[in-house]
């Protein structure tokens, strides 16, 4: 892992040079153009590759074939429109998405959700990553070749979005919160119902381990495929599980504290390794410290009402917030900019795949084929994540 | 049927009788197809990933789902690429299918129900089998697309590869059995003896374990199911060399996957397991019952080369090579040297 | 969140005053204690070239000249040690044009006031860049930002310093059109290439906004029993949720 | 073929070919936005799990598919991509426009990069709306395709004449709920 500062800058120096070259190429290589809508994007990423052989010889992503203007559009929306329209943002946890924009608005207007719905909010929060991961732990099976794990990753998740939907009516976007606390309290049973899922989540994730982890094949496809140093992943600006997988012991929900997290005992995973297994098992380890998470939360779950006093026109005053926290595909921060009226001045999304995927022309270099489809699959992003 | 055709030759023409064998093999290769297909490709799979699979085409269980694949299929428009080499493109399904086709001629079902007793059985099947490749180069090839062109190139070099460790696999059959014509290693299996205790005739799969097992490995690259699907692996390169086949064309590239893997298990079960034979029934019976029997047997072969595709992960084109030359040919080596030194001692 | 008090939010409103091109801590959202030491360290390397700064909800915002971009970016990654980019983009004060249908009373459409006014850490143009990075040991974050020029807005590019910037300043050139100097290759990164325009600009057009300036709002039933303002806000939300 | 472009094709066979269409409609799968997730639900989750109406989503290539279902929001950018592959797809072919972004534009109706519909690219057989529709949206849009190609007749389709939901004559034998769903 250790990588000096000189061999990073002679990483980085060649990869900017070659990469940017990567569309119009000699006669001699073969281009392949992955995508748009290939099997392995799981969206609409493109990857121009150089290839010799089976070997990439350099790497180009095209993004933006899910670009939707958002920051645009948030200009003309107010408050509670923009929150429902950035649950579309990541949309494998699209109430994730909810929490730090609300927060930037509550910071600005210097108001606190009551403790109960803080707690609701962090329980679904994690229930949001949960049901990511476990998509993930399925899709990434599927992506090596085994079909069967992405049915299980899909019925387990089913569970999970169960419990969304009955707390927040949305089965995908929940618009729940609101800017002083959330729409509405849990329904009766709730809890019970979600600590009797939880223990249906430790058993999938038992059963991808048993799957995927002891797997000759898979091993041989994931191990010292795709090492992202701690050090690069940091220049470019991966985060979440991704630098965990790295080694780099950072994770927002310790070390900027929001939400109740610091309430909660919990562990943040790393491994030293940096390659496509790694991050299939730290977030394998993940979904386990999440459901984990949720059970804790749940017994400490305070009474009390889920809205702060606001007034019905959400007017946010004059500032501005910075405002980012631990999404399950890493850092997801809202710069907000107010001037006094019903709807925002400026957000600035940053997104989490956005920076991960921009590691992909240094990391896809010297790969074969294969393994770029092994290394995508690892990143885990969502493409409404990185055009926005 | 096919009784009919052998007891009668006598006073049949040639011509009707080839004629009529055709239409035997004709018949029985999209039949076995579909009830592969059905049964594992659909159900199987289905209720391995706890759902059910095709419940509504035809009522019951969706028993229709595949014959409405294959009408529908006709039905298609046939879309040839603007660049593609037109007669090449529309000869690679054909090949393939004709490799598969003639392999069914020397699977014997019966005492007397096999199309064609070769002296050489064995030997033919996987030469005409190994023919696929150049199947598949041609629909690479002509296709002019660099998906199908890198998936072609992967299949032919996997197919090669594994073409190896198949025949050698065999060779020990053939040796304790010290025959290539398919009907003689039945026999010699219904009349071996293990041990000196002959009972139940000794299916090679007890001796030639190591065989058995080498043989399913390279029957499943030669399939280019998973793991060894790297030339069809979808989250790569697309559908690899049948990538831009439409309609019936398709449908003879899927057609005859299943079709091998049906007469590569038939082949297996022949070699391996003992074949159509039951002991203690013979002559019309054994007609009778023979198939049955080789049936039941290919579908558990079957299971097991599904079983493995739905599960595994794929490998990675060099470390599918590394498999090849360094574990299987060297182990089959290995095997054909035992069998040879145990065969000269008993 | 939970630990931001209520005068913090006081704070920007004193921040947007003009902005001063002298030393902060005249007025008084003051630096946080545990910024001090983080802002004498990249004092220590910009000298005069960083014109301001303050603490806005917990983070340091510095505001640099636009020709010690790239040091602030240096500065950063070497003294406070942060490696980690989390994003550079741009912002554009100017108000925005409202389109010939806009109908100010709808309270489906936020209206701006028309004043130019700057946020934390003050502006002196209408473009800003501005970009946050993190250091991942020290668990601390700051926010740069640096006025562009509006006629020829241009600035350094961190891609030698950040590799990750490439992207974001292509992201940023995109949506606003400011060039990064020392950039590799500032190509269209969102949009085709033939797209014209810097959509980020306040006064880029939202043709659909022109033409109809919210069509949910023929959807609008008057509430059961409910006049007013509060009956008309909660219809607009409504109409925002099911029609998205 | 000729008999069968004037449409004189006898009944039982129309009835079988069409039974046949309908019960085999292998899915090319364009997800492209938050729909495809519950696209993907609709196929993969054991509790939705499309293949038991016959749709089968094996195909990667366009090549070999009957059904496209475009799910999430086209941006122009994406939109000439979209075209030239549904015209690499072999006829009959059906598109199933999944949630609001690809049926107007939902969210982004104002957006300066989203196509606001597909059906400005391509025709489109049936409309599911919702953002996104759940799962079970989606197979009742199913079911919809598969009564119309039930109830199809073969002639004009062969002759390769656009099938236009709601014109008077060719399809008035349609069920109420189709037309008046697929046209919503």
């Amino acid at each position: 892992m250790a990588v000096t500062e000189q061999q990073q800058q002679a990483f980085i120096g060649k990869h900017l040079a070659e990469a940017q070259v990567a569309v119009e190429l000699q006669d001699e290589d073969m281009v392949l153009n992955i995508g748009p809508q290939h099997p392995a994007t799981h969206g609409t990423l493109r990857v121009v590759v150089k290839l010799d052989g089976e070997r990439v010889v350099a790497a180009d992503p095209v993004i933006g074939y899910m670009h939707r203007g958002y920051e645009k559009l948030t200009e003309y929306r107010s408050y509670p429109q923009v929150t429902t329209l950035i649950n579309r943002i990541d949309w494998l946890s699209s109430f994730a998405n909810e929490v730090p924009f609300i927060h930037a608005g509550e910071q600005i207007m210097g108001i606190e959700a009551p403790p109960r719905a803080v707690y609701i909010r962090t329980v679904l929060t994690e229930l949001s990553r949960i049901a990511t991961f476990l998509l993930f732990l399925g899709e990434m099976g599927a992506q090596v070749g085994a079909i069967t794990p992405v049915f299980y990753g899909f019925r387990d998740r089913e569970y999970v979005l169960n419990l969304i939907e009955a707390a927040t009516g949305g089965r995908f976007h929940p618009n729940f919160n609101r800017i002083g606390g959330l729409k509405d309290d849990v329904p009766a049973g709730w809890i019970a119902e979600t600590r009797r899922m939880m223990d249906k989540v430790f058993e999938s994730c038992d059963t991808f381990e048993n799957l995927l982890e002891g797997n000759e094949i898979f091993l041989a496809r994931t191990k010292g495929i795709g090492i992202i140093p701690g050090d690069v992943g940091k220049g470019y600006g991966v985060s979440g599980s991704n630098l965990r997988a790295s080694g780099v012991d950072w994770d927002l929900r310790r070390d900027a504290p929001y939400l109740a997290y610091p309430e909660v005992d919990f562990k943040v995973w790393t491994h030293p390794g940096g390659d496509s297994w790694s991050r299939y098992w730290v977030r394998l380890q993940e979904t386990r410290e999440a459901a984990r998470i949720v059970v804790d939360l749940l017994d400490r779950l305070p009474s009390g009402p889920v809205m702060a006093k606001v007034p019905r026109i959400i007017k946010v005053p004059p500032g501005e917030s910075w405002v980012r926290v631990e999404n399950p595909l890493g850092e997801m921060g809202y710069y907000v900019v107010s001037k006094g009226a019903t709807g925002p001045f400026r957000v600035k999304i940053r997104s989490a795949s956005f920076s991960n995927v921009s590691i992909l022309p240094w990391l896809l270099k010297g790969v074969y084929v294969p393994d770029l489809i092994t290394i995508l699959a690892s990143l885990y992003f969502i493409l409404g994540d990185i055009d926005r | 049927m096919t009784a009919a055709a052998s007891t009668l030759a006598l006073e049949i023409p040639w011509g009707v009788l080839l004629g009529a064998k055709v239409m035997i093999i004709l018949t029985l290769l999209p039949l076995t197809a579909l009830i592969l297909g059905y049964v594992f490709l659909m159900k199987m799979m289905a209720h391995m990933q706890s759902r059910l699979g095709p419940m509504d085409p035809g009522g019951f269980h969706g028993w229709f789902q595949l014959i409405g694949d294959g009408i529908k299929f006709i039905q298609k428009e046939d879309v040839m690429p603007a660049d593609a080499d037109r007669r090449v493109f529309a000869l690679a399904p054909m090949i393939i299918l004709i490799s598969t086709f003639v392999v069914y001629a020397v699977i014997p079902a019966g005492p007397r129900l096999v199309v064609e007793d070769l002296e050489v059985g064995i030997f033919f099947a996987l030469a005409v089998s190994s023919l696929s490749v150049i199947g598949v180069l041609m629909a690479g090839w002509a296709s002019s697309n660099k998906f199908a062109l890198l998936g072609a190139l992967r299949a032919a070099g996997q197919l090669i590869a594994y073409e190896l460790p198949l025949v050698l696999a065999v060779v020990g059959v053939i040796m304790q059995a010290g025959t290539m014509s398919l009907q003689g290693i039945v026999g010699a299996q219904a009349n071996g003896e293990i041990f000196g205790w002959g009972a139940v005739g000794n299916p090679f799969v007890l001796t030639q374990a190591v065989g058995f097992v080498l043989f399913l490995a390279a029957a499943q690259a030669e399939l280019t199911q998973t793991p060894f699907d790297m030339p069809v692996a979808e989250s790569e390169l697309v559908a690899g060399y049948q990538v831009e086949y439409t309609g019936f064309r398709w449908l003879f590239f899927q057609m005859s996957e299943y079709a091998t893997a049906f007469a590569l298990a038939g082949i297996a079960a022949t070699l391996f397991l003992g074949g159509w034979y039951v002991p203690g029934v013979e002559g019309t019976a054994a007609d009778v019952l023979g198939p049955l029997v080789l049936f039941a047997k290919i579908m558990a072969i079957s299971f097991v080369i599904f079983w493995v595709r739905f599960t595994y992960p794929r490998f990675r084109e060099d470390q599918l090579q590394a498999m090849a030359w360094k574990y299987l040919i060297p182990l089959s080596l290995l095997n054909i040297l035992v069998t040879g030194i145990l065969k000269v001692v008993f | 969140m939970p630990d931001d008090d209520l005068t913090d939010a006081e704070e920007p409103a004193a921040a947007e005053e003009p902005a001063a091109a002298d030393e902060p801590a005249a007025e008084e959202p003051a630096i946080l204690p545990e910024h001090v030491g983080m802002l004498a360290k990249l004092q220590a390397d910009l000298g005069d070239a960083l014109v301001e700064a303050v603490s806005n909800h917990g983070d340091l915002v510095v505001r640099v000249r636009n020709d010690a971009w790239h040091a602030a970016a240096l500065a950063a990654r070497s003294r406070l040690d942060c490696e980690y980019l989390s994003f550079i983009s741009g912002i554009d004060w100017t108000s925005r044009p409202d389109p010939p249908n806009w109908d100010p009373d709808a309270p489906s459409s936020p209206v701006q006031p028309k004043e130019v006014t700057y946020g934390a850490a003050g502006s002196d143009g209408r473009f800003q860049v501005f970009a946050v990075v993190e250091s991942t040991d020290d668990k601390i974050q700051v926010i740069l930002k640096t006025d562009v020029d509006e006629a020829d807005p241009h600035v350094a590019s961190w891609t030698d310093v950040y590799p990750g910037a490439d992207w974001h300043e292509r992201e940023c050139w995109e949506m606003f059109g400011v060039r990064f100097d020392g950039h590799p290759s500032l190509r269209h990164i969102y949009l085709p290439g033939e797209f014209e325009g810097h959509p980020l600009r306040k006064d880029f057009p939202l043709l659909s906004r022109e033409v109809k300036p919210w069509p949910g709002l023929v959807d609008v039933e008057a509430m059961p029993g409910g006049a007013g303002e509060e009956a008309g806000d909660e219809t607009a939300e409504a109409v925002a949720e099911g029609g998205e | 073929m000729g008999l069968v472009e004037q449409g004189k094709i006898p009944k039982p066979l129309t009835w079988l070919m069409n039974y046949s269409r309908k019960y085999s409609l292998w899915m090319y799968q364009w997800g492209l936005a938050c729909c495809a997730i519950e696209m993907g639900a609709a196929l993969a989750s054991p509790r939705y799990d499309m293949m038991r109406l016959g749709v089968i989503p094996f195909p990667a290539s366009p090549r070999q598919a009957d059904l496209i279902v475009v799910s999430g929001t086209l941006t122009d950018k994406m939109a000439p991509a979209l075209k030239r592959l549904y015209e690499q797809m072999p006829d009959p072919k059906y598109v199933i426009s999944m949630g609001s972004c690809a049926n107007c534009g939902g969210p982004y109706w104002d957006s300066y990069s989203v196509t606001k519909g597909v059906d400005q690219i391509i025709p489109v057989d049936v409309y599911i709306p919702g953002c996104p529709p759940r799962p079970e949206a989606l197979l009742q849009g199913v079911v919809l395709l598969q009564e119309r190609i039930q109830n199809e007749e073969m002639g004009p389709r062969w002759r390769g004449e656009p099938i236009i939901v709601g014109q008077p004559g060719a399809h008035d034998h349609l069920p109420e709920t189709a037309v008046a769903v697929s046209s919503a």
